[in-house]
């Protein structure tokens, strides 16, 4: 769910990327950390990315008869751990606002919160959690991804009704979720779905 | 579903030797500009601009830029249409007379100045997508002393986003011409082998070219060759000057209102 | 009677790039065509156009004289209809299994479990194939993945099947099995429409060849007819059979009394060689 | 001079299985070799012992007599000297611009800017691919890809090139260029060593010639020796060329009187012919 470019007042901008901004250099410095014990890593963290970008641009139908673009994160954020991901997830933005004019620049900030670190950080405590209680895995990743989902949308909704709290917060935050849980809650639901058939072929090798 | 045509324009434009800091620092100034504007005047007049540059200076096809545009703009009109009824605080201006929906003066000058906003940033980001090959932006985020570790993995991605995409492309045709897709449950099925074939293809893709960059003595960071190109005083003062009058015009119409 | 025809398609990308110009191509029933051109000569681009993946920019194609419709209960008969094997088999076999994968198909036509299960053991016995039914498609070879292609295909009972470059990449013996089966397919009534740039083996088995460059069709007739004309066949980038490319010289430059058309396979050639000697 | 010289190495997978067995390969230095093989017979891994990515299991490989060691800065010397070029030109071209990657490798050696750029420059120059500098490598055909990605090898100056199935995939034409291309640097001393299964272009440029099969090397010598023990190129799932075969042919079925060596090339055959019409 990419905020699009002039949606958010300057104040805002600013405020989301001071937030992103720890997180993404903390991710910058694991990941250097490992590319240095690991030189092989490299190609493969940019190849993830570029699948993460590939799969984006897919379209899932869904009964409401919007579609969705999957974002891949979850799936990225169990395999690599979300602070790579959140790297990962800012160099995908940057590409998808430059070669499909898809999210922004100013708002690039908010949308790393929501996508590239909200999402993937619940999808991984999630699936780390299932996990521990001893469920299967393909429970694990069905409930990360569409958590994972969820809370890209909830993050969303909380970025949106900040910036346009009228009248006030609450009532503009109501106002988003009941739009979005009509449209994101099957589509969350539904990239669980491609998840779980994913990692299951995966196992399957 | 999937298209790589404004790649294609950001290497074949009108505009593809004009030195880029000059066009990248043109969009995203302006684009400043349009985001600050507490009215829609300057965002509009952003907008007319950029458009303007886009058709006749980048050369590109108007039919397609105004299809491109169509998506984002119906987005924004819709933004719009709804703050207009619920993000209203004051009088009715309007009344629906269904569920006691009713239009609000600020409401609607709050939609109208997003939308406004929308179709001024979004028209500096497609100039942006359309004129500025992807290679020259690495030039720079370099240059900005974005760490080098981002840069190259960003390359890499940029990179093999094309080889899979056309692969993608490929399995996707194949799948249809098998009748994947018709059907939700065939879509599903479908387009989850089609993502996990890619992932495993991606894995063995990623081991394979570390091999053959190993085998031209790869020490572990790409070193990059580049010529560097100065942005010129001619062009820093033409940006500047665009740039003033446009902020100029902003604090002229700061606050102005539309009703 | 033409089972595939197309009349004048054209076909623009959305950049405006023409891939195909005014196409005219026919392929006879039962009989195998070789569309043969360089590489991005956009011979993938019309064979899109056979099955309606790609709609054309403008004229028609007709299948069984029947224009194609674009509908979604349409293109499942045409699809149904027309099989394609694509060039890169990696991009076609994407179940974990061959089994699955040959199945997909089949699945998608919505048959019974036993009539999916009958045609997957048919068509996999078919490509020599049986044994590796549990296999993953990535540890097969190229020439066994190629086969679990067709296979894929032949599952689906088509009328017609389109090969993209069905022999590149693989040995001689891989290659040659590949001919092998769809020239058996064929004599059971088959219509098969290959893509190839392997001028050498094309005198081998078409019955019609196009020769496509740039995105128009430049020439068209029987391999006789076609590799006669050495010019155009150089002009779009290929070659002439080997075989042929040394009558071709021990006529012009060496005088000797071959006269045209040259002969194309060794069969021919030897044919041609013994009547001399024995003169 | 062997140039590269494997002694006895044998390559075996983590999970045990063998894929080469004692692999003696000599490149006499200024030579071209061609290494023949079906797929999957271990050309590639062979190859990636040339410049120390794999490591034998047993056995040693010698760069110009001396046994090629495993440290990092002795790696950096051989693989500046022992240049591959791989199959798929995607897995080789990964920078954004084509003068980027061509620059990678000279970059690599920590060469200045000034050479870096005149080994760029002279390097697409070679290849014909100088008007390209600025391309995206997504905007390429296929055999303006293999050619930037031996440019990208050329750069690095090495003594030796090595080509994965260089002309696989590619028409008749952007065959033809990547091999005068390889023959003209080889004219200028350059070392050549190609895997191939396109049997009918080997006897054109190949000094010598190694038949692999199932990790072994089962025949080397000139072409006309490797060529006229038929029996073990079929075995490796090869072929004759196709001059070869029509000459063999008409020998052994119509009784013409051929002697062997059967020609090779249809240079070759073109003369064989010619006597024995002037007979």
């Amino acid at each position: 769910m990419h905020i699009m470019e002039g949606f958010l007042p300057w104040q805002w901008c600013l405020f989301w990327y001071i937030i992103a901004l720890p997180v993404v250099v903390y991710g910058v410095i694991q990941i250097k950390k490992v590319t240095e014990e690991h030189p092989e890593s490299k190609p493969l963290l940019a190849i993830t990315g570029a699948f993460i970008f590939i799969l984006s641009s897919l379209k899932l139908p869904s009964v409401t008869g919007s579609t969705s673009h999957p974002t891949g994160n979850g799936l990225g954020a169990v395999l690599f751990g979300p602070a790579a991901v959140s790297v990962l997830g800012a160099i995908v933005l940057i590409f998808q606002a430059l070669l499909l004019a898809h999210g922004g620049i100013t708002t690039l900030g908010a949308n790393i919160v929501s996508m590239g670190i909200a999402g993937p950080f619940a999808a991984w405590l999630v699936y780390k959690g299932i996990r521990k209680v001893g469920w299967s895995p393909s429970v694990g990743i069905f409930l990360a991804a569409v958590i994972g989902d969820w809370l890209t949308y909830v993050t969303t909704a909380v970025q949106l009704s900040l910036a346009f709290p009228v009248p006030t917060f609450g009532s503009a935050f109501v106002k988003f979720i009941i739009i979005y849980a009509y449209t994101q809650v099957p589509l969350a639901i539904a990239e669980g779905l491609l998840t779980v058939v994913i990692f299951d072929y995966i196992l399957k090798l | 579903m999937f298209e790589h045509t404004l790649d294609d324009y950001a290497h074949s434009n009108g505009i593809k030797n004009v030195n880029e800091y000059f066009k990248v620092l043109f969009a995203i100034l302006t684009m400043l500009v349009s985001l600050i504007s507490t009215s829609p005047v300057i965002p509009i007049t952003i907008f007319v601009l950029v458009t303007f540059l886009i058709i006749f200076k980048a050369k590109i096809p108007a039919k397609f830029y105004l299809k491109f545009i169509t998506v984002p703009f119906s987005f924004a009109f819709i933004t719009f249409v709804f703050m207009a009824i619920f993000f209203g605080t004051g009088a009715a201006i309007l009344n629906l007379g269904i569920f006691n929906l009713a239009v609000t003066a600020d409401g609607f000058n709050l939609g109208f100045l997003t939308m406004a906003r929308i179709m001024g940033g979004f028209s500096c980001l497609t100039f942006l997508a359309l004129t500025t090959p992807m290679n020259e932006i690495f030039s720079i985020l370099e240059d900005i002393k974005i760490p080098q570790i981002v840069v190259e993995i960003a390359m890499l991605m940029y990179r093999y986003i094309f080889v899979f995409l056309d692969e993608a492309i490929n399995m996707y045709h194949s799948q249809e011409t098998r009748l994947g897709y018709s059907g939700l449950k065939k879509t599903y099925k479908s387009m989850g082998m089609l993502a996990s074939n890619l992932f495993i293809r991606t894995w063995l893709r990623g081991e394979q070219i570390y091999i053959t960059m190993e085998s031209r003595c790869y020490g572990g960071s790409i070193k990059t060759f580049k010529s560097r190109k100065d942005i010129g005083t001619k062009n820093i003062l033409l940006l500047l000057s665009f740039e003033s009058f446009l902020l100029l015009g902003t604090y002229l119409t700061w606050g102005l209102k539309i009703i | 009677m033409n089972i595939i025809e197309t009349k004048d398609i054209a076909y623009s990308y959305p950049d405006g790039t023409k891939a195909l110009d005014k196409v005219n191509f026919k392929a006879e029933e039962g009989k195998i065509i070789a569309l043969l051109g360089p590489n991005g000569a956009g011979k993938s681009t019309l064979f899109l156009h056979f099955n309606g993946i790609l709609r054309p920019t403008s004229g028609k194609v007709l299948l069984n004289g029947d224009e194609i419709k674009y509908d979604k209960k349409a293109l499942m008969h045409v699809r149904q209809n027309v099989g394609i094997v694509f060039q890169n088999p990696d991009d076609q076999l994407f179940a974990p299994t061959v089994v699955e994968d040959v199945a997909f198909g089949p699945m998608n036509l919505g048959l019974s479990k036993e009539e999916v299960e009958k045609r997957v053991d048919e068509s996999l016995k078919r490509v020599g194939m049986e044994e590796f039914k549990k296999k993953a498609p990535h540890h097969l070879s190229g020439g066994q993945k190629k086969r679990v292609a067709i296979a894929g295909i032949l599952a689906m009972n088509p009328r017609i099947m389109v090969l993209d470059e069905p022999t590149s990449g693989l040995d001689p013996k891989g290659a040659s099995q590949i001919l092998k089966i769809l020239y058996e397919l064929n004599k059971e009534g088959m219509t098969i429409i290959i893509s190839t740039h392997d001028v050498d083996l094309v005198p081998l088995y078409a019955y019609s060849v196009y020769i496509i460059s740039k995105g128009k069709i430049i020439k068209e007739g029987n391999p006789q007819e076609v590799f006669g004309d050495v010019k155009t066949i150089r002009e779009a980038n290929l070659r002439l059979p080997r075989i042929a490319h040394l009558m071709e010289i021990l006529e012009k430059e060496d005088k000797l009394p071959f006269d045209k058309p040259y002969p194309l396979t060794i069969g021919e050639a030897r044919k041609k060689l013994r009547d001399h000697f024995d003169d």
